[in-house]
């Protein structure tokens, strides 16, 4: 392993400011990044690489691989969920197996993120038409999570309440019409409209969704930081077998990415990317959907795994790590 | 007249409402970003920024005759989804 | 000692503070961003960035000697603008 | 009506923004920016929007149109209420009539703005004097709101706790110094101070006021949108007869705007601005204010008449058809 | 059932949640960003970006039998640092 | 008195703003920046000052002048509350006099962001290690506040809750490890780290930590106008010795600070900055500090005088006048 790379990486606001809002828990600091900050943070980098996602695509166009690129990373997202769930089983109850595997099915915006500035930092190019797979592996895990339960724990007597037709409707609604899949959806079509027809608007967006992006996102992660942190102690009572979970099912996911990135004949940049959403689990629209469709799965598992683990171990370690795994599976471009 | 003190997740806040508008209540209040611990473990902001969300307190004056349709719509919510409801007595100032 | 519930809308809240300041009420407590729904229909946050503003719950304890000045300087405050007023028991812990 | 102008404002972020916002609500996603976020977005346009209107101010110098600008400003902001106050009598009470009044003959600073970013799409210019129109038409309607109250409803019964002299003193205080005029009036004076004094500190001040300023005002309409929709329920229960009012009250006091730019002989630029002032209605101080000294009347209907529907007319359609409305009227400058 | 009602400076907060804890009471719920007024002066968020915070209110439903334990816990900070603590009754919904 | 260099610092927007957040206090207003908006523009600038001092003490280096600038930093920091507290308790208890000292022994990183934004203004170069001095004033004289507590008042019945050896465990923790110490030692630390090692990432920065700064410092001006302005009224009730107290012993440390400055040879942009922390009173960490370790003391004092009268004293009349002084005693330099 390069580990040139992983320092390279380690070295950057971003990775810092992550390890300076773990560090404030760790000696207990009172430093806080108070409700609606946070919020305020990842609305903006939402809307920002949304719309930063549309103009690329615009410019790009809906090219030859842009279709077999979104029908796999759609696919790893119905997959993944499937696998984990099969291997969580075999510790767990079909209530939190089925929360942990939709959780890995999904994304992390932010790791997506902050695998482009790796890559911009290796001035290695991506397409804009990654972040529409990113939109789009958000929701099937979510779906398939709920059919996992169904399958797995078909008892009548802890039915949500209400009628039964409402509960798929519920969820699907909540699958693809959250607000972290809508904003970044709508954000990609407004940038891809306004690349096509106004350009003299789209200089003037730049300063905000641009210029101010990298700033933001080193904000961002001192608060990710700290949260993550906080879930270090739930971690320790999940015990090993998760521990161990949440490492080695990314990097084997990142192993599968990369060999589809390798038969799709992805550039190393939009490769890189495909392996960062194939490893990255989600804490944002997944939990949020689980702890309103399967309320009997402990939110402190499927949270702290995701964020208390697998997150920093993407953006600290996992980059470029997955960046080398890309750079040897992947036929080098004349 | 009675007062209804409920406090539960914020994501089930929008069926308890509709439970208390069904059970005809003259009026309610809602307090956000509730956190807190109960049996089913603890509920910080923390995760606010995912859409995650804290707890929310709702207040309801009523006379007792709304108390039953009141705890037919709200028990099940609580019982499926946790959270707590209690009632003391309350007189107008 | 009794214990004051008042909800109201934020923007007579320094009103409100006055009366309780009048009637030598031995303190206080505030918290603002409280939405609800009472005769005078619904109260959201959507539009705080306007200065409109939403509910302030006010808490007073207080001795039972103190209730006829509050509520002769409330009550008028609620009549003309809305908002409720409700007094219960509690004892010191 | 040339569509391509009305397309043209349409696929600009800010109002696409807007949309989204809108489609928000209409698909019932849980899309929300949390309080206290809107205020802050809120603060920064009417900081950003004086500033700069004072550094404008101090260039363009007090010059021979500024006085009788403003002064027409002025008094349309005094007789819209009026007119519109006798119309809406044929519908409503006292009350709620004098309340939609006053709303109508104030402005709307996001409206403005947006003509603003619309005019330098148009590479059209404009002057800084039009912001201290924009500030001093915010306050004469809440004292007309108020005056129509009294002589229109003279029930001693429904008086104000209070002090009868206190409640003057109350009314005339909110008029001239809540929060959106003060921070405006205060920004242009502070903008208006340093160009002259200080150029070094406005180079230093502009990528805050001036560079983010589109980004910033896009974010912003993506609650707006949010807000309006949520106003659109209100409208129906208002009837068919508010709803044509919210639109055809802004057309004719455009109409009426159009010509008193005419008659002042405004460049195109400020005479859109002053059509826009004329046309807006106020969602910001007008309900703040109304909703303390006129109690009765019910803020469902104010607030949703110009933030539901005059404010979505004006910033998707209304703009784009003013302009060709000044482009009609005004005689071509040679 | 008894229904707990604390209100104390933020900064406090802690230590009274140990308390809480330490009398194995069911579970609790904390509001915070509350302003107010007490015999040692006026409470207000102005400051809450220097790290003095606001003050905090917390209800606790427990079994009567817990009070002895939560007040041994918690009176000497309220006595130390100020604040209030006031019980009544409540019956689960 | 050179009042052309006060005119020059009274026409600068973070000076104006603070005037417009104090004159809406005056004129009863209802201008609010809600919580937690002040806490971000207060993060924000830790971070950006931390920063952007550790890439320029990355680029100075740490040469001769650094040890003994910041040793004398923490010296005064510790020698001020000192004589301050003898000062004090000639009118005041132990408790209000301790606090009230430790509040004047530390400093205020706005002050002292004024006064670098003074220093730009007027073209003369200055240290990134004067953010070192900054950050490492912070703590002492917390530490000394208590000190002086326990010396001057050993009653046995007024002791904290819980056992005795955790009292100074948590005031050195809350000395050294506050979130404003902890953001800006970190944030310096980082900036420094990624000064050498990733250039082309502190490029990225830059338009957050740095294009930006200067609006956000007068936004969060506008806040401490305002929050000041409040602090006037407990100010009256101080009393006129602990009016005098919070302009004189200002000065008088200015002086102190100024006679070190000299012998240290400091070049006049590091010699304005010390005087600076000298003469400038904490208003967030120490309060905060104070507020957990001496409850006895009446907060209201000793905000009111640091806040309400210190720091408006400090940005208006003082920076300029420290500059002459400053200019007075040091040498000039070939
Ligand atoms: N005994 C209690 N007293 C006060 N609040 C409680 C209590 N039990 C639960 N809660 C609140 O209700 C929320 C949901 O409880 P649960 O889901 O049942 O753990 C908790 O996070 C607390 O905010
Ligand atoms: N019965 C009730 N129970 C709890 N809160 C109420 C009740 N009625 C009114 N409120 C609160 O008081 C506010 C003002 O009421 P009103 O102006 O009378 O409609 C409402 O927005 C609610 O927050
Ligand atoms: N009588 C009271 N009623 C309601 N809240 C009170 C009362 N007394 C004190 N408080 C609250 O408790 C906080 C701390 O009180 P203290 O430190 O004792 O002045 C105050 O800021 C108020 O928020
Ligand atoms: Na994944
Ligand atoms: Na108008
Ligand atoms: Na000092």
């Amino acid at each position: 392993m390069d580990t040139s790379l992983v320092l390279q990486n380690l070295l950057t606001p971003p990775v810092l400011f992550f390890f300076l809002g773990v560090l404030a828990v760790l000696v207990r600091s009172d430093l806080e990044i108070p409700t609606p900050l946070p919020k305020l943070f990842s609305l903006y980098l939402l809307l920002a690489i949304g719309f930063k996602g549309g103009l690329e695509l615009q410019h790009s166009g809906v090219g030859g691989q842009v279709l077999p690129t979104i029908g796999a990373a759609v696919a790893m997202s119905l997959i993944v969920p499937i696998y984990s769930f099969l291997v969580l089983r075999l510790k767990l109850d079909g209530f939190n197996a089925a929360a942990i595997a939709a959780t890995y099915g999904s994304i992390s915006a932010v790791t997506f993120i902050t695998a482009e500035t790796f890559l911009e930092s290796q001035k290695l190019p991506y397409d804009g038409f990654m972040v529409a797979a990113l939109a789009l592996m958000e929701s099937p895990a979510i779906v398939v999570g709920l059919l996992l339960v169904q399958l797995a724990v078909p008892k009548p007597g802890q039915q949500r309440p209400g009628p039964q037709g409402m509960r798929w409707g519920t969820v699907l609604h909540e699958a693809m019409l959250n607000s972290s899949v809508f904003l970044l959806v709508g954000s990609l079509v407004i940038g891809f409209l306004v690349a096509a027809n106004s350009p003299h608007s789209v200089e003037k967006m730049l300063p905000f969704t641009d210029k101010l992006f990298y700033g933001a996102l080193s904000f961002f992660l001192l608060d990710m930081g700290i949260v993550a942190a906080q879930r270090i102690g739930d971690l320790r009572r999940a015990g090993a077998f998760l521990i161990g979970f949440s490492v080695l099912m990314p990097l084997f996911n990142a192993l599968v990415g990369a060999l589809i990135a390798r038969v799709l004949h992805l550039a190393p940049g939009n490769a890189l990317l495909f392996v960062v959403l194939c490893a990255s689990a989600s804490y944002i629209a997944v939990p949020a959907a689980m702890r309103m469709t399967v309320p009997q799965a402990n939110p402190s598992l499927y949270i702290s795994t995701a964020l208390g683990l697998t997150f920093p171990f993407n953006i600290i370690v996992g980059i470029p790590l997955y960046m080398q795994l890309v750079n040897r599976l992947l036929p080098p471009i004349a | 007249m009675k007062r209804v003190d409920l406090i539960l997740s914020e994501r089930e806040l929008d069926a308890v409402i509709q439970a208390i508008e069904a059970a005809q209540a003259p009026g309610y209040s809602v307090m956000k970003h509730v956190t807190g611990k109960g049996p089913h473990g603890a509920v910080s902001e923390a995760m606010d920024f995912s859409g995650l969300g804290a707890n929310a307190h709702v207040i309801v004056f009523c006379e007792a005759e709304i108390l039953p349709k009141l705890r037919e719509g709200i028990q099940p919510l609580l019982d499926y989804y946790g959270g707590v409801a209690y009632v003391s007595e309350a007189e107008p100032l």
